[in-house]
């Protein structure tokens, strides 16, 4: 799914300066505390989970500590799962999987939406038409079909899931990319560029490339928490992660059919997933406005 | 628009669908399993390899992929769009029942996400209270990380098993469609916000937003009358990329509510490898796709008299209209 | 309307200023019609406003104080930063959100509601004292009015915001408004949009807009600055009468200390936030207290001679700018040829243009934005091309530098042709010419630290080796008058005219020699503006660099250039050697350019003291 | 009471997925089965509760031959289709010989209980004869089930196409309900026959139905569907999952959960793979799974621990618990003797092959990747490593048919016959064990295919139990099966649902039903 969002974004063009309006974010800098602080320990939490399971739980991930579906309790922060695991531990040993699935799926998303609108943006004329084309032709399919499609062809576990998802979202990517790209190759330094000798390639590396990248890394930002949620939906339809590995949107979408009984069970986790998008959204915002102020 | 420019963007359109066609076919293809598979391979039927091979050849599944998908276009250009290779159905029985269902679901739902997406957008920009400004500034990345299958059966425990406000089963016309399109508004209404919010934050940083201040201007006077429609272009762009979100979210949708519709059809057809119905749901989706696009661009020069005449936009317009380029070039 | 009656008033109110005005008797006294004298319009008494900053606490206005009469001016001219538009906003209550008024008073006087202290008003009384009883005209015609509103409704816009008038009463308004802004059809321009109109028409739609519900105070912040000098002063003239007539106070905010002089009874000098002179302004320009506007003064190119630069001298005929022959057959009465033959026969020239034909659009949209120009610039001398805004100075400079490839006609360029290079060719022609671009903000990449930027020529064309590029940058920055450690700053941090400077020297750096210098100039401070020009005079002096310097700024232009085109919608109307033409001119338009310019009446000794 | 009807409002019915076909032979799909049982008649009746046939269209139980190839029925008079024509004899046979031999070139395929079909004859007006080529004594329990309703001869005559969705009221049978109209993929919608009255004559109530109707409604999320009936907008829903069923312990709440009578929900090992070759290994995975705790964590009292290939209450069913003990340590101990050695990841490995297996995911089962995930941590304990094979349902279903992707094969048959076994396991029919290898056509165990055999070719119910006693003491021995439990269709529904029946293996019947409230 999701979030062309940005399309127009976060790197607000450049502008003399008329009448001099600071940016209201300039000033929440001074709250620069708890608006980055908060981020950044979620994201560090996520991280250390990710990479040192066991620092953070005593419990298996993979195997029954008691009855299955049991409340969140002392023993068992998000309660047990429908096989009796600890949830909590399933979720810190899913951190691993998960984040380096989303960042795959944003990554080939990224990569290649940006290899496509780059190129159309840059050379424009027919290879511009031809790639846009191709990139409708990617809108117009459905995603669950492309997405099952390549996970079929790759073979199947997390990490062509996440490459499936990750193909559904080169088209996005590949709009927003050649949209910056249009406008910053019209803009006068670029053109100051070419004038201080600059060729083709060198232009586009030093000049068009960085300029464009900001609303692009946003989308990207954004990209992630929905990646782990469509991830999700191919694990659910069997091409996910095989169990019984824990995946975050396995967990969240395997809890479904007790939302009523158990409601902790997608909650918890999802939660966990919100609080990461939320704060990578955050840091992405940040950085954007500090890019767009100069990054004094 | 000339009539040059209509027939270039007629034959992109047919291009465009062609290739979305021939791909959702090979695509499809890759899938393991065909549709005889998918009808009669199910351990219930107990059929033997034998009776598998005889139906097989009946449906003519034995012969070559590219023959039959030759046989299909030849089929569709006559008009007939064959039947469901997992029910038998008419394809066009199937359509005319989801179609309208979904078409109903997706408007209701694009209009409200619009609604919320505004709301958001103007309190997370104007409304009263940093501390409320910045939780609905949160909304956009929050809603993008709700399962839809979530927010749907949330609304449902909520609404009609606990409330009892709306019957799931049984309700009428009007009140089946308010939870689906609900749940259907989170994930579509989140990219509008962010977008919105977004450009809002470029526009209100314009001088002639102070100008318009200096004027007297009340704050719901500037943002209606002046920052809104400045705002509304990279939206508008937005709602033209928004289609394929509207099909897989509804997929989820109508699963959960149990609403036939082209999200429903797209998964079966999927999940059953049924070609002919996911080849009409492409054709339908492209068609729809392209038509969306098209609208876009030709609403662009209402909203903004700056793209009336030009047809390409000049190095110049760049600065004097930043939010129009980006417009312009993402629905290109 | 009260029109009549306020200008009967203003009559024997106004003191004289500007003698092409009228000739009101100098230092009349100060009565007014609507408010005592002993009531200024408004008042400010030690303001104090500072600026929140990620660095702590900006003190940007330190306790200023000055009055506003009803139907006077009083001009606020200072340095850029110096707080002129912090004081407006104060008066405005519009200060940015990290802005705070930290002491002092402003006080507005006004008819109906009487004295009002302004700091610390509410929200809704604000709303409705702006654009009810204090007008704005906006600094920047270009990004003041909203782009997709019809030019009728902005100017309706405080009409409908205060009071609710009828839809034909607020047409016929309208149309009088613009009407009364000088522009013609009404009816049609009421429902155009914005793009479509000229800077100068756009300031003037600003103007009617302010004037909409007959403030008694207009603020009008460096309406003029990024106009060319004709639409400059129509601008001019038209606030003047409007004050006339109505006995509108204004408080006038420029850089421009001609424009004070001719048209404000007050001056006020700010620097650095404080007031440094303040008085009648006949008084403050004829006989400056302080050493600041003194500097001014000097700066100024309408009053002093910035450039310590020798003419061409016409015993020198390869230094001297000399009309093209071909332009002359093409054009006969336009241009007359002080010694075509003997320029011809001296030396090639650098530059030779000829018949350049720009055209943009196809079919039916097409528009000829240059058509049939021709002029030769000498090695080592300076070339200005001058016309009013959309005259075509820019594509005509962008075609020599090789940024567009013209549709007709040819540039030579030493000799050889430049139109079509393409590749590898182009970029050798680059390394002899360089174009600085008229906006200097959008001409540098603002993700690229100064000396990133100044590299990056260094780089491409391989000039020297790399241990000297540092070497090289600091040489350059120097030569701009820029201290060394600014290479690791990044262009927003630095104020217009120090990016003007950054673009001059990435042009300069790679020793070029023609340089295109568009509008290099114009959107700079007096002090900064002629610092650059006493730079590239010295440049030229020492390296014999060639210049086409394209300006709207005819008191620059006379002062640094030896031959000029004039340009009128694409058109060279008229072109030869500057003093010929500055004194002698022959086309009516070039005649009206010249007529414009202000402050005038100071320098050609009108003023008196 | 007798003959009256109506007036008893319409009920609601969920089912989690929607019918694809009405034709009767694909009635194995549940969703399918549960509205062809609304529909249609059959010649016999199994009484649910006995599994004893008795008669229905047929007016008398059939007469057949020693050798059960040939079998008369005497019908029923004065029974008519829906749409005024009548079920007679003619109509019969066409409804038989369609069912018996199918019709490719309709895309019909043929019966799945029907065996060795070779032709009816019309005897009489009301009598018939069907004949077969060999023995076929299921053929009697085979015309009771939905997989035999009888239809109409227009009916008879369309194509697979005219069987599926759009054309659902043009399907006519001579059942209590009628489809009265359809919304394709949603919704269905069935009206009383009023003027129905030839029920079997065993159940309590006879003559049309005595609600005016019921809705199918499809919705396919178990939670909406459990919600739907607890706050009470439908009245009936199937497929409870097991851990939603103590929220129908609520007063004005119950649940049926009805035995299928067949095959249990077991765990079908391919002995054809090497791997699984040795019968210590097939024992050492039985022993080292433990079923209790599998059904304790996952399942409720409605999902009996299996004591026997069959369900108690299937026909042949013979004890075989004893085969099915948990036990760790033999587990191991049979391994190890075996020649697998614990590897370094903890997986057994001989000759540098890891003792590896993959498994496929019943998705039509109850929770069967839960099933699987919890044997897998389980057989990690003796060192056996487990796969699950993903994909959808078609992959699952082509997958499941070859040696090399699927050893260890997840399912489930429910069907009230001695049939049943031979069904699931013999190489001819669903051939669950691969006991035929597709590929090359070899047949690795001819024995079980021999014995399976026999249940479907020896004509009398002694020789038949007999035989199938015989092929799961065969199959117990070689550790071919582990039975897991005994899978129920367990509906919810709301007290006011009065007189809620199941036929044989669980398909809902809503003609005794009756709404209060
Ligand atoms: N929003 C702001 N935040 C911080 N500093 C500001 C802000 N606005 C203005 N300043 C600073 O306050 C000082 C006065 O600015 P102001 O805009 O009033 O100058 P000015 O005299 O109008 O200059 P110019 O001629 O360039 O328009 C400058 O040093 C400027 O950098
Ligand atoms: N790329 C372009 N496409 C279409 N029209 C253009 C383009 N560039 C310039 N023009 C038009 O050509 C005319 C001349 O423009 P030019 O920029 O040369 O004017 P100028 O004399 O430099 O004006 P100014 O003083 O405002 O800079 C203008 O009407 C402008 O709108
Ligand atoms: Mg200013
Ligand atoms: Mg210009």
């Amino acid at each position: 799914m999701s979030a062309i969002e940005l399309a127009s974004g976060i790197g607000a063009s450049p502008r003399p300066s008329g009448v001099r309006r600071p940016r209201l974010r300039a000033l929440g800098s001074t709250a620069l505390g708890l608006g980055t602080i908060v981020p950044l320990a979620v994201l560090a939490i996520a991280l250390a989970w990710a990479v040192a399971p066991g620092l953070f739980t005593s419990a298996s991930p993979t195997e029954s500590v008691g009855a299955a579906l049991q409340a969140p309790s002392i023993e068992h922060w998000f309660g047990t799962d429908s096989t009796g695991r600890d949830l909590f531990a399933r979720v810190v040993y899913g951190a691993s999987q998960s984040i380096t699935a989303a960042l795959l799926a944003v990554g080939v998303g990224l990569v290649f939406g940006l290899l496509i609108g780059v190129v159309a943006g840059a050379v424009g004329g027919l290879v511009d038409e031809a790639l846009m084309r191709v990139v409708d032709v990617l809108l117009a399919i459905p995603t669950l079909l492309l997405s099952l499609s390549v996970v079929i062809l790759l073979g199947f576990g997390t990490a062509n899931a996440a490459i499936a998802v990750g193909v559904t979202s080169v088209a996005v990517f590949a709009r927003l990319s050649r949209s910056q790209v249009v406008g910053v190759r019209a803009s006068e330094y670029v053109e100051a560029a070419y004038g201080s000798g600059g060729t083709f390639f060198g232009v586009l590396r030093r000049h068009i490339l960085p300029n464009s990248l900001t609303p692009v890394i946003a989308l990207a930002a954004l990209q992630l928490g929905s990646a782990i949620l469509q991830i999700s939906t191919l694990g659910f339809l069997g091409y996910g992660a095989p169990p019984p590995t824990p995946e975050w949107g396995l967990l969240i979408a395997e809890g479904r059919n007790y939302v009523a009984t158990a409601w902790w069970i997608t909650t918890l986790p999802g939660l966990v997933v919100v609080a990461i998008v939320l704060a990578t959204n955050r840091l992405s915002r940040a950085i954007g406005a500090r890019s767009a102020t100069g990054g004094s | 628009m000339t009539p040059i420019a209509l027939l270039r963007r007629v034959g992109q359109a047919l291009l465009v669908l062609v290739l979305a066609y021939t791909g959702a076919y090979i695509l499809l293809a890759a899938l393991p399993g065909d549709a005889v598979m998918a009808r009669y391979g199910s351990p219930e039927l107990g059929l033997s390899e034998a009776q598998l091979a005889e139906i097989r050849a009946t449906y003519g599944a034995d012969r070559p992929p590219l023959v039959r998908y030759l046989e299909s276009i030849g089929a569709f250009l006559r008009g007939d769009l064959g039947y469901s290779a997992q029910s038998g159905a008419k394809v066009s029985d199937l359509l005319a029942e989801a179609l309208p269902s979904s078409l109903a679901l997706a408007s209701i739902a694009l209009v409200g996400a619009v609604f919320l997406a505004v709301v958001i957008a103007f309190t997370a920009s104007y409304g009263r209270g940093a501390w409320l400004r910045r939780v609905f500034r949160n909304l956009p990345p929050l809603f993008v990380s709700l399962p839809v299958f979530w927010v749907g059966i949330v609304l449902i425990q909520v609404f009609s098993f606990k409330l009892g406000l709306i019957p799931v089963i049984g309700a009428s016309e009007a009140q089946s469609l308010v939870l689906p399109a609900l749940t259907l508004m989170v994930p579509i209404a989140a990219p509008i916000a962010q977008v919105f919010l977004r450009s809002i934050d470029e526009v209100r940083e314009q001088p002639f937003v102070a100008v318009t201040q200096a004027r007297g201007a009340s704050t719901s006077w500037l943002l209606w009358r002046g920052v809104a429609p400045n705002a509304l272009l990279p939206v508008l762009t937005m709602a033209g990329l928004l289609f394929g979100e509207l099909v897989g979210g509804a997929i989820v949708t109508e699963s959960v509510f149990g609403r036939t519709g082209i999200g429903h059809l797209t998964a079966q057809a999927v999940a059953n490898r049924d070609t002919p119905v996911l080849l009409a749901v492409v054709v339908i989706a492209t068609v729809v796709f392209v038509t969306i696009n098209l609208v876009v661009d030709l609403l662009y020069p209402l909203l903004d008299p700056r793209l009336r005449q030009r047809t390409g936009g000049s190095r110049r317009d760049a600065s004097v209209a930043p939010t129009a380029p980006i417009s312009q070039e993402a629905a290109a | 309307m009260n029109a009549s009656i306020a200008n009967a008033a203003t009559a024997a109110v106004r003191p004289a200023t500007a003698p092409q005005a009228g000739a009101a008797p100098a230092g009349g006294a100060q009565v007014s019609g609507a408010s005592p004298a002993s009531a200024p319009l408004l008042s400010i008494r030690d303001l104090v406003v500072q600026y929140r900053t990620e660095r702590g606490t900006v003190d940007a206005v330190r306790g200023v104080g000055f009055d506003v009469e009803p139907g006077r001016v009083t001009a606020v001219v200072g340095e850029s930063g110096s707080g002129k538009t912090t004081v407006a906003q104060s008066v405005m209550g519009l200060l940015a959100s990290n802005g705070r008024i930290a002491g002092g008073s402003i006080v507005l006087s006004e008819r109906r509601l009487g004295t009002t202290e302004l700091v610390g008003l509410p929200e809704r009384r604000w709303q409705d004292l702006r654009g009810r009883c204090i007008g704005l005209i906006p600094q920047d015609p270009g990004n003041s009015l909203d782009p997709v509103k019809s030019v009728g409704r902005s100017i309706s816009e405080s009409l409908r915001i205060h009071g609710r008038p009828s839809r034909g009463e607020v047409r016929d308004r309208v149309h009088a408004l613009l009407e009364q802004v000088g522009i013609d059809d009404p009816i049609r321009r009421a429902r155009q949009y914005p793009h479509e109109f000229s800077g100068g028409m756009r300031q003037r739609v600003l103007i009617a807009a302010a004037i909409a519900n007959n403030p008694e105070l207009i603020i009008a912040d460096e309406p003029t600055s990024a106009l060319d000098v004709t639409v400059q002063r129509t601008v001019l003239d038209l606030i003047d009468r409007l004050r006339e007539e109505t006995g509108t106070g204004v408080l006038f905010i420029t850089h421009d200390l001609a424009v004070a002089a001719d048209r404000a009874d007050t001056v006020v000098v700010m620097r650095g936030g404080e007031v440094q002179e303040e008085g009648p302004s006949a008084r403050v320009l004829a006989h400056p207290a302080s050493d600041y506007t003194r500097q001014l003064m000097d700066d100024a190119p309408s009053f002093g001679h910035v450039l310590v630069r020798e003419r061409a001298r016409p015993s020198d005929p390869e230094r001297a700018g000399s009309a093209d022959a071909g332009g002359a057959t093409d054009k006969p009465d336009a241009t007359d040829e002080p010694d075509a033959a003997g320029a011809a026969g001296a030396s090639a020239p650098l530059l030779e243009v000829r018949g350049l034909r720009q055209r943009f659009g196809r079919g039916a949209d097409a528009f000829v934005a240059v058509d049939d120009v021709s002029f030769t610039v000498a090695r080592g001398t300076t070339h200005a091309i001058v016309g009013e805004s959309g005259s075509g100075k820019t594509t005509t400079g962008r075609a020599i530098a090789g940024f567009a490839k013209p549709s007709a006609g040819s540039i030579r360029v030493d000799g050889s042709e430049i139109t079509g290079l393409r590749g590898r060719a182009l970029r050798e022609f680059r390394r002899k010419t360089q174009l600085v671009y008229q906006n200097p903000y959008g001409s540098l990449d603002p993700r690229l630290s100064v000396g990133q930027t100044l590299l990056e020529p260094l780089r491409n064309f391989g000039i020297g080796a790399r241990s000297e590029h540092a070497d090289r940058v600091a040489r350059a920055l120097e030569l701009v008058a820029l201290p060394t450690d600014f290479a690791h700053r990044r262009p927003r941090e630095l104020s217009g005219g120090q990016r003007q400077r950054v673009a001059i020297a990435r042009a300069l750096i790679i020793d070029p020699e023609l340089v295109v210098l568009d509008e290099a100039v114009s959107a700079l401070d007096v002090t900064v503006q002629a610092q650059i020009l006493r730079l590239l005079a010295e440049l030229q002096d020492e390296l014999g660099l060639t210049y086409v310097f394209i300006s709207h700024d005819l008191a620059v232009v006379r002062q640094i250039s030896d031959t000029v085109s004039v340009l009128q919608r694409g058109r060279q109307v008229e072109h030869g050697e500057t003093e010929r033409v500055f004194a002698d001119a022959q086309h009516p338009y070039t005649r009206r350019l010249i007529d414009a310019i202000p402050g005038r009446s100071l320098a050609s000794g009108h003023w008196v003291i | 009471g007798e003959g009256e009807s109506s007036g008893g409002g319409t009920l609601t019915y969920l089912e989690p997925q929607t019918w694809i076909t009405l034709y009767p032979p694909q009635g194995g799909f549940y969703p399918n089965g549960g509205v062809i049982n609304q529909i249609t008649d059959r010649l016999l009746w199994q009484n649910p509760e006995t599994l004893e046939l008795e008669p229905w269209i047929a007016a008398e139980l059939p007469e057949v031959n020693a050798d059960a190839t040939e079998y008369v029925f005497k019908l029923r008079e004065g029974v008519t289709y829906s749409d005024g024509t009548p079920l007679d004899a003619e109509n019969v046979v066409k409804n038989i010989d369609l069912f018996g031999k199918g019709d490719p070139d309709r895309g019909l395929p043929v019966s799945e209980a029907i065996n060795n079909y070779d032709h009816g004859e019309v005897v009489d007006e009301h009598t018939v004869r069907f004949v077969f080529s060999a023995p076929s004594p299921g053929f009697a329990q085979a015309v009771s089930t939905i997989n035999s309703g009888l239809l109409s001869n227009a009916t008879l005559d369309r194509t697979s196409e005219e069987f599926g969705p759009g054309n659902a009221t043009e399907i006519i049978g001579s059942g209590p309900f009628v489809i009265e109209d359809e919304k394709i993929g949603s919704e269905l919608s069935l009206k009383t026959r009023e003027d129905y009255d030839w029920a079997p004559e065993s159940r309590e109530h006879q003559g049309a139905a005595r609600i005016d109707g019921v809705d199918f409604i499809v919705a396919s999320e178990a939670s909406v569907r459990v919600g739907t009936v607890v706050s009470g907008q439908a009245d009936v829903a199937r497929t409870i999952p097991a851990p939603d069923e103590k929220q129908f312990d609520a007063d004005g709440l119950g649940l049926v959960a009805a035995a299928t009578n067949g095959v249990d929900n077991s765990l079908n090992f391919r002995f054809g793979h090497p791997l699984l070759q040795d019968i210590r290994v097939r024992q050492a995975l039985i022993a080292g799974i433990d079923r209790e705790a599998i059904v304790d964590t996952l399942f409720t009292e409605n999902y009996p621990l299996a004591t026997g290939i069959l369900a108690k209450s299937a026909r042949g069913y013979t004890d075989t618990s004893s085969f099915y003990v948990y036990d760790q340590d033999r587990a191991k101990q049979l391994l190890d003797e075996a020649g697998w050695k614990p590897g370094a990841d903890g997986i057994r490995e001989k000759d540098g092959q890891k003792l590896e297996l993959t498994f496929n995911e019943a998705l039509p089962q109850p929770r069967s990747k839960e099933v699987v995930t919890l044997i897998q941590e389980q057989l990690a304990e003796i060192g056996v490593g487990v796969k699950i094979f993903p994909g959808d349902q078609v992959a699952q279903d082509e997958a499941q048919r070859s040696l090399d992707t699927i050893q260890v094969f997840h399912s489930m048959v429910g069907r009230a016959d001695f049939d049943v076994l031979k069904s699931q396991l013999y190489s001819g029919n669903r051939n669950a064990l691969v006991n035929k290898n597709p590929d090359t056509g070899q047949i690795s165990d001819p024995e079980l295919d021999r014995l399976l055999a026999a249940i479907a070719s020896v004509p009398t119910t002694e020789e038949r139990e007999a035989a199938s006693a015989a092929a799961q003491q065969y199959i117990a021995d070689q550790a071919y099966v582990l039975p897991l439990f005994e899978e129920p269709q367990v509906f919810g529904l709301r007290d006011a649902v009065q007189g809620f029946t199941t036929e044989s293996i669980g398909r809902p019947s809503f003609y005794d039903v009756t709404l209060e409230g």
